[in-house]
């Protein structure tokens, strides 16, 4: 009898959840840790870039609560929710790279990606713009009678973009089953919150769309995973939309090109102690859902899966040009 | 029995909602009132509140929906309740629907359809004719019908197309201009000018309103032993230079004729056009008839100063006649 | 000794502003009347015409509290604020007739008319554009250490706008001096405040921004400048920005050619109870700060006032053709 | 001392600050940041937060306050992160900024600065070139600089003119380029381009980063023998066409390049004006070499394809000279 079967059900099915955030948040730090600070300095990222590292707890414990037929809008900060839909690791880092392979085929740069397949649509760069189209596929949804949701991710800078408000207020009229989650990581590029809002919380902007708007602690993947539970339940049964603003920090800097000189180090020593995946970790073995061997192997799959996924990227060759002006229209 | 341009819109719409389940409209005042202009006047109680769905003051709202839901597999049918308040969805159209497809693959099959243009007195921002926003953005198409027949062809093509289609209703038309449609069926392909009247000794191409502009022009013309040949472009973008081109071989003279303001509007695209590909056959200077650079002022005598007129494309025809 | 004189000085100073409040609600009422009724009829006005018949305590109530260094911002149906202001009405219904006297010389329409001297800006029709660009002149305001404020008025349809979220954020995060009035008519052309927003008032809008919202009935003009005057304080203290939204409710179509059958026959009886103008003058009555004859004559002299200003409108040329292209650029 | 394209529209905003105290800097990250490209680094603790003034995401809010704040009798200069986002505060420019003035007399002095521009795989959305949806709108000024001199000569024009300018900086060339500029303060006209190469052979009409392209094409070309004149036209709009058709009527052959996507593009509008006014003298087709009509691709074998480049110029040339 292995250890793991000693864990009744509910443990159990705890214990499998924990696996899978912490393979998910970890393979999200890799990527990222490799684009940012490998790929990115060898000049193989000739564009922005742009990652969620300290924020990994969001994407994936909202995304993993998702059904495949609900409709996912990640932000430039989300890469899990990617992974999580199944998008291959090598085609990730192909994207990055301008290669073929790339999800876009080298048409777009580093999170602008998206596969309707797999149920997930690609941001553009301007900020909140995809706050009404989320609105819209929720509509689409329950136009045609499926039972599924849209779930759209948006910075708390973002809050402040006009397309931003008219997509909250439009699917809270509409009562549209969408669920918005917030990351908070408490600063838009350069600019803190109280240069960004005068309300202490985004969730205090809930009241304006009357919709139920929840804090929860962003470094927490199962207390983010819990809360999209939650928020979905009420989605599904037909109320309207769920805000779940999920508090965490940017542990880097806007881009690769920003040292986040404006950011007051206490601030990243503080987070970094509330690092998602750490905390993970710890919970797992305190509460015996994993020993420290079966992490540091979940560690280890992750690095191999992630020198697979360059190594796919490096080989991935770069879009023909004579495929430069296909595809613009439909009927071409 | 007579349809009118606005008559042919709606029907136009309605068809294609009977034909499409997923055709629904989504805009301001469209539902209960049937729309600013009564174009969906009856939609709401006939397909419910499913299909026409009205919306907040939120124009940007409206086309992202759309977006989102095209991708979902609807087509939506969005209405700007006049085409000045379009700037307020800009970044959606143009940024968030044109580049999608080139982008990622995703197809943005949806239609915004715009009352634009004057004649109304309606002022600044009841007037504008914004085409040329649109028009030099890749990935988007441009229609502005200037018949009923047109119209009602035109909007079936564009809810059945696969790309976001700005559709510029000219509200000074609406209830203007009228025609026997024909009974069945039919579709008018995006894409394709056509040239509404033959002539031999110049060429008028034009869009919109100013068609019948340009017709009256002609006829006048007729009178005084020159023959003018119209185009009508009917599809601002993708633009049919094909058809543009064949008809200045033809008659080596061209006046291009638009309500819009001159800088920057399509008969500048035009003559670059046509000075590229059929220089040779050029016998005269490309001449232009266009409002003036200024925003469309409301009282009255301005107005009609600003607007281009048959007088003024006489008087033009005449110079480029004589040339 | 007159009655006049009979009443405490607090009293004299009440009944002298309601005198005042009277006679610009039913300067506003009666200019609207004629335009939309015998002049429109008449085919004098080519142009779209948006009255604020039952509203005119709005405008009224809160323009007679700005200074006039105070910059103002009012939208379609806030015509008070303009007579208030000093702009003749003879040159309002000139602007209406396209006239070469009208306020904008025929350029524009209606009530997108200002002039900077009187510190009152022009509207463009987009609503909410006025929003962010009444935060910006509070800015300036502030920045050159006058002690002036901007006052702005918007529909509850306007807060929809995306434009409108951008302005309020903007204003309350950098504390500007600008009262928010919201024109709560409970329609927006056709659609009804169900359909408009999920929260039940435009005050809950306020705490999104960390702005005071107090709502208010606005229909009570001395409520009003009440208010107006409270706001007025706490933006002079430089607290930041502050909003009123006044209940009323509108009392004709959209505009002059909507006969607004969407809207349920009893709203209009109900409210017609409520008149600002009716309420005011029976309240001047019954607080002794008017005889009924001094009420007749305050309406006589608005007729014959209106009957000038027509008489002048008529007698203005149209602007020139030759004028056409001027002023499109300062340096033409 | 040799100063950048971008120190040189610094130190432009700087004198400008220096000089007049209503002039102040409104954008998102301008101030203790100093900016995406640090255009404005420095500024805040120079100049305080009161003249730098941080915003929210909220370009509509920027240029709204912009023009509320200029109406008040400050000189506002607005940045918009990348050209891209301008999109946001579309109706803000077009309609409330563009037409204050004619519609009620209303001067609107603003001006808003834009990084545009590719050539730094910054993809679809940091790489556009919006030129155009400004050049067709009247009441607006619209700026392009290609050197480092006419850049802070004509920001500080700008930042007096009174009217909303829009100056699109190349991103491509804020660290690309560099020249020496006068010591003492010297402004450069709005409303003038500049004979920036002589030549007899054919003219080359373009403007911003294409400058450079243009002139190293006509190196190129001077080898084979061909003269090729460039005329860098700095400011689109209003369009200096008394330089482009005085270039064309030496030359009589022309030879129009931006980086710009081609339809709807500005060498349109150039091509109405040179068939329009000096007809006669053409000796050749008015050819066009842009960008094609699609988003701006990322990828850099792509994004190289897509740009204009002095092959595609010297090629084009050759032919026109051969014609
Ligand atoms: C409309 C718009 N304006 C400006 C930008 C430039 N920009 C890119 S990311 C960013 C900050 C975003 O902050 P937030 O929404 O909090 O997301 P975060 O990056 O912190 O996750 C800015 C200003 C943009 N992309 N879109
Ligand atoms: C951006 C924009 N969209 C649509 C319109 C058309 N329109 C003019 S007034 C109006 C209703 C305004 O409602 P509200 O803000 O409540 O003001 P009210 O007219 O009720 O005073 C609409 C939809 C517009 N002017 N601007
Ligand atoms: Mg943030
Ligand atoms: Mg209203």
């Amino acid at each position: 009898m292995s250890a793991t079967q000693a864990v009744p059900t509910g443990r159990r099915e705890e214990a499998a959840l924990a696996h899978k955030c912490l393979y998910y948040m970890s393979l999200m730090r890799e990527m990222e840790d490799r684009i940012e600070r490998k790929l990115y300095r060898q000049g193989k990222i000739v564009g922005g870039v742009y990652v969620g590292r300290g924020q990994e707890a969001i994407s994936t414990g909202a995304a993993l609560q998702a059904d495949p037929g609900d409709v996912l809008f990640p932000t430039h900060r989300d890469m899990a929710a990617y992974l999580i839909r199944g998008v291959p690791a090598g085609r990730i880092l192909a994207q990055y790279m301008g290669r073929a392979d790339g999800v876009t085929h080298g048409r777009d740069a580093n999170m602008h990606m998206g596969d309707l397949q797999l149920n997930v649509v690609a941001i553009i760069s301007a900020l909140a713009a995809t706050v009404p189209v989320a609105a819209g596929a929720a509509l689409a949804l329950k136009y045609l009678g499926r039972k599924n949701v849209a779930m759209c991710w948006f910075g708390e800078g973002s809050t402040s973009v006009g397309h931003w408000h008219e997509g909250m207020n439009f699917a809270s009229v509409q009562k549209l089953p969408v669920v918005w989650i917030c990351n908070n990581n408490q600063y838009a590029y350069s600019t803190p919150m109280s240069l960004q809002m005068a309300c202490a919380n985004v969730a205090d902007r809930g009241p304006a769309y009357n919709t139920p708007a929840e804090i929860i602690d962003g470094n927490d993947v199962l207390a983010v995973h819990q809360a999209t539970g939650r928020a979905l339940e009420y989605v599904r049964a037909g109320k309207g939309p769920y805000l779940l603003e999920c508090k965490t920090f940017r542990m880097t800097g806007h881009s690769a090109h920003d040292a986040a000189h404006y950011v007051p180090p206490e601030l990243f020593e503080e987070w970094g102690k509330l690092d998602p995946i750490a905390r993970l970790e710890a919970r797992m073995t305190a509460e015996g859902w994993a020993e420290r061997n079966e992490i540091d192997a979940i560690q280890a799959a992750v690095r191999k899966e992630v020198d697979e996924a360059v190594a796919f990227a490096e080989a991935s060759p770069y879009p023909d040009p004579a495929t430069l002006t296909d595809g613009v229209y439909g009927d071409q | 029995m007579s349809t009118t341009y606005l008559e042919a819109i709606r029907q136009g719409l309605w068809e294609e909602m009977e034909r499409d389940p997923n055709v629904f409209l989504i805009g301001e005042d469209i539902g209960v009132y049937g729309g600013a202009f009564k174009v969906t006047d009856g939609f709401y109680e006939h397909f419910g509140e499913k299909r026409v769905v009205d919306t907040p003051i939120s124009e940007a709202a409206i086309v992202g929906a759309a977006i989102g839901a095209s991708y979902m597999g609807l087509r939506p049918v969005a209405e700007m309740q006049f085409a000045d308040f379009i700037t307020c969805a800009f970044d959606q159209i143009v940024n968030f629907a044109a580049k999608s497809r080139y982008r990622w693959g995703a197809a943005v099959p949806i239609v915004v359809r715009a009352p634009s243009g004057g004649g109304i007195h309606g002022g600044p921002f009841h007037s504008q004719n914004p085409e040329m926003w649109f028009v030099r953005t890749p990935g988007l198409k441009v229609v502005a019908p200037a018949t009923a027949y047109d119209a009602k062809g035109l909007i079936k093509s564009a809810i059945r197309d696969n790309d976001p289609v700005l559709f510029f209703e000219h509200k000074g038309l609406y209830r203007r201009i009228k025609e026997d449609l024909p009974a069945g069926e039919y579709t008018v392909p995006i894409g394709k000018a056509k040239v509404v009247r033959k002539g031999g000794h110049l060429s008028i191409v034009t869009y919109g309103a100013m068609v019948w502009t340009a017709l009256e022009a002609a006829d006048q013309l007729a009178g005084e032993g020159i023959s003018a040949e119209v185009v009508d472009l009917r599809t601002l973008l993708p633009l049919d230079r094909e058809t543009v081109c064949a008809s200045v071989k033809k008659t080596s003279k061209v006046l291009i004729l638009h309500e819009d303001t001159r800088t920057g509007g399509m008969a500048g695209e035009l003559a670059a056009s046509i000075s590229e590909s059929v220089f040779e056959y050029l016998d005269a200077p490309i001449v232009r008839v266009t409002a003036p650079d200024t925003p469309v002022p409301y009282s009255p005598p301005l107005e009609d100063a600003f607007l281009p007129n048959t007088a003024k494309v006489v008087e033009k025809a005449r110079w480029l006649y004589r040339y």
